[in-house]
């Protein structure tokens, strides 16, 4: 089955669907995720196969530059502030409602 | 007009603004500072009318003869325009019967209001009553005058409406509310039939009119009745059912006049009417108003007189209805009521006249006429008589008077002679439009309605002498008789005049000026023959009465009822017309057609519309609880969208 | 800024002159609302006046004209590139119109003397509606006509809901909802004109220049007359308006029923029958055969009502009938009959909902079995209540029956489009009508205002103030004088309808 | 087994590890197992990172996400409360609403991909040192280079930091509206 495997060697559409697969995992995340630091990591998974997906393209489709890997670059910066600002977040909201439960957050239908 | 007018024919205008200006000022000025100022302010108002209306008579009498009593209005003005050819003029027509209805309207008015003054006097309402009954006499001088079928129509409705005002004029109490209100919708359905008519008048006068040219107006009397228009119309030919049009259009008018005259089976609302005060009904319900469906048969008659058959229906409805009444009036006790029925019966007469003239016998047109005018006074003495006696003794049961001869002199004296009148004894006025009517219907040769007319007056005379016996003969059967006295001089100088007016109003040469085409309607002498039978019935009448109430004492006639047995009962209760009315009205109408659209219109269409109101409510609902407030749930929709937004595009492409 | 203008902005300055004023000083807030709708009395008499001066010369050369005549345009650029334009005019059907409104609005304030609870804003609210009504009428650009139209049902919203009595949420929502409907079906119809014209304007008297495609003028011509019949209470579309004038205040009642119900008849002979004459003559018959449900359907629902607003809603729905079946008869008695009818029924109800409103506010009901033998307390409101009632079952001598004669004989002498026999058997019997109203008003004013005094309370009531005498006054003359001079009125509109007639027969 | 084919047998090892880690992050009920779980997907991602000849990425990816990020949420999740720590599950319908979505777009996303038909792309060699040139396009002025971008993150990091204390900073008053 190894051998098998090994001919098979990973062109653009394999990465491409590992990436799909990631974010619709992380969707998936985003969705169900009760907890909001649950939510937040599922974000996390998604903006990661959105970064790998520009560093594969920038390897099949444009491997002179390394747009793509800036893109990368930006991506997990931008990921890094929101972090940041959705863990502060949180803490103030655990600390006036004494739960991160998104469920429980529905005060915006009222 | 060749011919010079006078000053009153020239100022004919003044006939209508008399009362109207009157009218207002009473009503809106006048009353509310001082309801005696309203009562003698209207009173005198009348009276300068009736001054107006002799005037003018006495012009058109010197002037008739000169011009062969042709047909002419002096006075009009543009009212109201439908569309070309169908404009509507307010004015003053003058031709024999509206001057003949002008001086017995305002005659009739003025000694009503004389009357009244003493009639109502101390009672609530003094101004108000005064107030309306110078509207009726505005009214009722606008119809008579009418030179269009519409300004008829109009004044039509508003007599309907004074009288609905007078005879709801102690609105607090219930019966004559009931009623105005009956008296009214019957009417009102009656003018349904004249609305029907004038609709067809007008639109087959509209094309007549344009055939014809010129500029004559599709609504006047003096178009429709123009030969060559009559020639036109006549030949329109079958409308439905196979009737010809202009019979259709004339029985529907017809319908308007019998609903105002009171023929069966629209004559329920006369003898309630009687709730009104006892003036009211001597002016409106006996004098004026009731002949106005007559006076309009008249005023069409040659259309009538074309057609035919129209002419029949009025002849034998206005037959039946004059049997019909009378033996009704038989058996009522209330003095008003049986001189209610007696109205009725004697609108018949006159109905049946015109219904036996044709354009070769048209000596019923000149009898009608003739019998209107005597009636129009001697029916009002009779309701003004019967006025007075209730002011002394506070009831119209006739079983609650009597003995009153000597108590009341000039009021018993009065009532004899508008008895005799009503009778047909020589030399009263009755005696001869009677004797002319029942000539009219003989040398037409319709024996039936002869025969009726004869019948009718046997029956006439029976009645009339029984309420006059009950009343004025034999001993006070009540406290409230025994302690009646005569009434205030004001009262009784109506009461005279119009005692004079029911003696020598039959000697007045009516036939002279009052008949329908060229020749025929020469007045006539008594017809020994008839005049015999006339007042024989009569008599028998009378007899009749004296044998069994001339007493005093109610036992014969006791034992009489009894004899009939139900068929007495049957008469009493008016033949069930009144219940027969009632049950169509409430339980009908009322119950299946009204009490099921306003259900329908709650449940199956405004259920209709909530029920779409709900199903979207619905619908909202269950998109409403797609709206739980979590972002988690709107990103699930948000994203499942957008990805099916995405494939449908893709699958598109 | 011209006359016209100044029609419409009068109400909307004195709005916003009562919305500066304090809240608390609300008999201040009265004064102003009457001295602006009794300024604007006087200056819609005035224009009346100047109307009649320009008019006039115009008359004779307008019967046979197939172009309406406006005058006192005023005319600018709105939203250019769409052909939006502020445009204002004014013809004879307009001007008895805003008379007509000028008197209910007048006399509606009058009546509203006694409202105290958030007095301010209802003044406002109301005269704001007032100004909708106005431009409405005024207004000769489809687009703009929409806007005043939109600009007069909203505030009958909150004026329903917040003033209003009974379930008040309920009968606004129903009345906004269902005459938002008539409105979506109008902005279709309009916006196919827009589109089918290919004028590129929404401006009446353009696109009364094009002669519209006949397959268009088939579904567009029953969209309009629908949209505007459901303002106009047209069967099966009317049951928004006996809840909503029950629910409404007075002076709501009083415009809405006077006021607002007139515009579908106005817009149905203004736009619908005048653009589209060929839909017209297709769809006649059958709109005529849907008013004589109306009428009778409506007369009928009176007699068994126990409210007096009920009573007089569903005698609406019935006179409301006789406007828009006198414009479906297609001809010139007809459509003269449906705009005198308008204005007669204008004033009629304003009196009626007037009149009702100061009886409940004195007996504090309106079931007409609890009352009785008012007429001996209150002699005045009585005396206007039996005007009102007889001229509603038509009485000569009132407005009513000038509207009616028209309308009758207009159904009657029928046109050329249609089976005459079927017009002439639905009016026949639409002219039931007349008998089942004298039933119902008789016996309903019967009831209330005849007999003995029911309940001993009465007689501690008082008859009408000044105000109200002044305001009901007002209404029955108004009455009396179209009654006594119809030509007054006639004068003004005929003209105005000549136009019309005369495009259907081109 | 030569390189090429070692390579590929480890892209579908990783493959299968990341995809069953990122499965861990989203199912599990320990939120410190989640994270755990996540950091492992992070760091596999690292490893393609280097398959993709990304290196300095790579190192990137290990620094700032799983050493930084990561690190992060693990302290947000200590400072709640422990019962927090175990979150309940989901509900049925919402999780099948959300599988259905996700597995819509990845059945929308791979479909795509299949139909773009990326697999006749061949990676073509490097030219450039890939650290090099990323150190050399973010601080390029020119019209190719992220000089403005690099600056304006730099911004939002800055900003995000503040931002963060500020929010997060306990307020006394607000403390008291909260009880």
């Amino acid at each position: 089955m190894i051998e098998q495997l090994a001919t098979m060697a990973p062109g653009p559409l394999h990465w491409l669907v590992l990436t799909a697969l990631l974010f619709a995992i992380g969707t998936y995340g985003i969705l169900t995720r009760r907890n909001a630091v649950g939510v937040l990591m599922a974000v996390e998974l998604a903006l990661n196969s959105g970064a790998l997906n520009f560093v594969v393209f920038n390897r099949y489709v444009a491997p002179a530059g390394v747009d793509g890997q800036i893109m990368s670059i930006f991506v997990i910066a931008v990921a890094a502030a929101e972090v940041v600002v959705g863990m502060a977040i949180f803490v103030v909201l655990f600390r006036h409602r004494q739960t991160v439960d998104v469920t429980r957050m529905n005060r915006i239908r009222d | 007009m060749e011919y010079e007018l006078g000053f009153a024919l020239r100022n004919a205008w003044l006939i209508l603004a008399i009362p109207f200006l009157s009218f207002l000022l009473v009503g809106l000025l006048v009353r509310p500072l001082s309801e005696k100022a309203a009562g003698i302010i209207a009173t005198l108002a009348v009276f300068a009318s009736a001054a107006f209306a002799y005037a003018m008579a006495a012009e058109f009498l010197t002037l008739g003869a000169a011009t062969g009593w042709k047909t002419f209005v002096p006075w009009s003005f543009e009212w109201l325009r439908f569309q070309e050819r169908m404009a509507v003029h307010i004015g003053v027509l003058v031709d024999p019967i509206s001057i003949l209805l002008l001086v017995v309207v305002t005659t009739v008015s003025s000694l009503v209001h004389l009357y009244s003054l003493g009639y109502m006097h101390g009672e609530a309402g003094f101004g108000r009553y005064f107030t309306f009954l110078n509207l009726f006499t505005f009214s009722m001088l606008g119809l008579v005058t009418a030179p269009n079928l519409l300004q008829m129509f109009v004044c039509w409705e508003l007599v309907g409406a004074s009288s609905f005002c007078l005879i709801g004029f102690y609105f607090d109490r219930p019966s004559a509310v009931a009623a105005s209100k009956k008296a009214f919708i019957v009417t009102r359905f009656a003018d349904l039939g004249f609305l029907l008519g004038i609709l067809i008048l007008g639109y087959f006068g509209y094309q007549v009119a344009g055939e014809v040219g010129g500029t004559r107006q599709a609504f006047d009397f003096l178009f429709l009745t123009d030969p060559v228009v009559m020639g036109k119309l006549n030949a329109i030919g079958a409308g439905i059912l196979g009737i010809p049009v202009l019979t259709l259009a004339l029985c529907l008018v017809y319908m308007g006049g019998a609903g105002k005259s009171a023929m069966f089976p629209l004559h329920v609302w006369l003898p309630d009417a009687m709730e009104g005060p006892t003036p009211v009904s001597a002016l409106i319900h006996a004098a004026t108003m009731v002949v106005a469906g007559v006076y309009l048969v008249a005023r069409l008659f040659p259309l009538f007189a074309t057609s035919g058959d129209a002419l029949l229906v009025v002849g034998y409805i206005g037959a039946f209805t004059a049997l019909f009444a009378a033996v009704i009036a038989c058996t009522q006790d209330d003095i008003k009521r049986v001189l209610a029925y007696s109205t009725l019966s004697q609108l018949g007469y006159m109905m049946f006249a015109l219904g036996v003239a044709s354009v070769e016998h048209p000596l019923g047109y000149t009898a009608s006429m003739f019998h209107l005018f005597t009636h129009a006074f001697f029916k009002a003495l009779l309701f003004l008589g019967a006025g007075s006696v209730i002011h002394a003794v506070h009831s119209n049961e006739i079983w609650r008077m009597g003995g009153l001869r000597r108590k009341m002199p000039v009021t018993h004296l009065t009532f004899a002679i508008a008895t005799l009148a009503i009778a047909g004894i020589w030399p009263f006025a009755g005696f001869f439009s009677k004797d002319e009517v029942l000539a009219a219907a003989l040398g037409s040769g319709h024996y039936g309605i002869f025969g009726i007319g004869l019948l009718v007056a046997g029956i006439t005379a029976f009645y009339m002498s029984r309420i006059y016996f009950a009343a004025f003969w034999g001993g006070a059967r009540t406290e409230g008789a025994s302690h009646a006295h005569e009434s205030p001089v004001i009262m009784l100088i109506p009461l005279v005049v119009l005692a004079v007016l029911s003696v020598v109003a039959g000697f007045f040469p009516i036939g002279e000026f009052v008949r329908f085409g060229a020749g025929h309607g020469a007045p006539h002498g008594i017809n020994p023959a008839i005049a015999a039978a006339g007042t024989f019935a009569g008599v028998l009448g009378i007899g009749l009465a004296w044998a069994i109430y001339g007493s005093g004492g109610t036992a014969r006639a006791e034992a009489l009822a009894r004899a009939f047995g139900g068929a007495y009962t049957v008469v009493r209760r008016k033949f069930y017309v009144d219940e027969l009315y009632l049950f169509v009205t409430h339980k009908i109408i009322v119950r299946f057609v009204a009490a099921p659209i306003a259900w329908f219109d709650r449940a199956i269409v405004d259920g209709g519309v909530n029920l779409s109101a709900k199903g979207g409510r619905l619908f909202g609902f269950a998109l409403g609880s797609l709206q739980t407030g979590q972002v988690q749930a709107y990103g699930s929709w948000f994203a499942g969208g957008a990805v099916l937004l995405v494939l449908v595009l893709w699958g598109l492409q | 800024m011209g006359l016209l203008s100044w029609l419409i902005l009068l109400p909307f300055l004195t709005a916003l002159a009562i919305v500066f004023t304090p809240g608390t000083r609300k008999s201040l807030i009265k004064w102003i609302a009457l001295a602006g709708t009794g300024t604007h009395l006087l200056l819609t008499a005035f224009t009346t006046w100047r109307y009649w001066t320009l008019a006039a010369p115009d008359m004779a050369e307008m019967r046979t004209a197939r172009v309406m005549k406006l005058y006192l345009v005023e005319r600018l650029p709105w939203f250019d590139s769409l052909g939006i334009q502020y445009f204002l005019g004014i013809d004879g059907i307009s001007m008895a119109m805003v008379i007509l409104t000028s008197i209910i609005i007048f006399t509606g304030v009058l009546a509203s003397w006694k409202v105290e609870e958030r007095a301010k804003e209802f003044f406002a609210l109301l005269l704001l509606l007032v100004t909708g009504v106005f431009g409405v009428f005024l207004s000769f650009d489809l687009f703009l006509f929409l806007m005043f139209y939109e600009v007069a049902v909203l505030p009958m919203y909150l004026l329903i809901g917040v003033w209003g009595t009974g379930p008040k949420e309920y009968s606004a929502m129903k009345l906004t909802l269902m005459l938002l409907l008539g409105s979506a079906l109008l902005i279709v119809g309009f916006l196919g004109l827009y589109s089918v014209s290919g004028l590129q304007t929404f401006d009446l008297t353009r696109l009364a220049e094009v002669s519209f495609p006949a397959g268009f003028q088939k579904w567009a011509f029953p969209a309009i007359f629908i949209g505007f019949g459901v303002l106009g209470a047209l069967y099966p579309f009317h049951t928004w308006s006996p809840d909503g004038h029950a629910s409404a205040p007075t002076a709501v009642s009083m415009l809405h029923a006077g006021v607002l119900m007139k515009l579908g008849g106005y817009g149905a002979l203004r736009v619908a029958v005048y653009l589209l004459p060929e839909g017209a003559k297709d769809w006649g018959l059958f709109f005529m055969a849907l008013t004589t449900i109306n009428i009778l359907y409506g007369a009928f629902g009176a007699i068994t009502q126990k409210d007096l607003k009920y009573f007089t809603a569903y005698s609406s729905v019935s006179h409301c009938g006789f406007v828009l079946f006198g414009v479906a008869a297609l001809n010139l008695m007809g459509m003269k009959g449906a705009v005198l009818q308008m204005f007669s029924h204008g004033v009629m109800t304003g009196l009626f909902f007037a009149l009702i409103g100061m009886v409940y506010g004195r007996t504090h009901t309106r079931m007409i079995p609890e009352m009785g033998g008012l007429g001996k307390v209150m002699p005045w409101l009585a005396v206007c209540f039996y005007v009102g009632g007889l001229a509603s079952l038509g009485l000569p001598g009132l407005s009513g029956f000038v509207a009616e004669s028209h309308v009758f004989l207009g159904g009657f002498f029928g046109n050329p489009w249609g089976s005459m026999v079927a017009m002439r058997t639905l009016t026949v019997v639409a002219t039931l009508s007349v008998v089942v109203t004298a039933v119902y008003v008789l016996r309903g004013l019967g009831r209330v205002f005849m007999g003995p005094v029911t309940d001993p309370h009465f007689h501690e009531l008082k008859d009408a103030t000044l105000t109200e005498r002044i305001s009901t006054g007002v209404l029955v003359a108004t009455l009396a004088a179209v009654g006594l001079m119809p030509w007054l009125l006639i004068d003004l509109i005929e003209a105005s309808i000549m136009p019309i007639v005369n495009r259907l027969h081109s | 087994m030569n390189g090429q084919a070692a390579s590929t047998v480890f892209f579908y090892v990783f493959a299968a590890v990341s995809v069953a880690l990122a499965v861990a992050t989203v199912i599990s009920r320990r939120i410190l197992r989640a994270a755990v779980a996540l950091m492992g997907v992070l760091a596999t991602s690292a490893a393609f990172y280097v398959m993709l000849d990304a290196e300095f990425l790579a190192g990137v990816q290990i620094l700032v996400y799983v050493g930084g990020i990561v690190i992060l949420l693990v302290y947000a999740v200590m400072l709640t409360r422990s019962s927090e720590l175990i979150e309940d599950r989901p509900s049925g319908r919402r999780r099948g609403a959300a599988l259905a979505v996700s597995t819509l777009f990845f059945v929308a996303a791979a479909g795509a991909f299949v139909a773009s038909r990326f697999e006749t792309l061949r990676p073509g060699a490097l030219t450039v040192s890939g650290t090099t040139e990323i150190g050399r396009r973010l601080l390029d002025q020119g019209s190719t280079g992220y000089v403005l971008p690099f600056e304006l993150i730099s911004l939002l990091l800055l900003s995000v930091l503040i931002g963060g204390v500020v929010i997060a900073r306990t307020n006394p008053d607000k403390g008291e509206d909260a009880k």
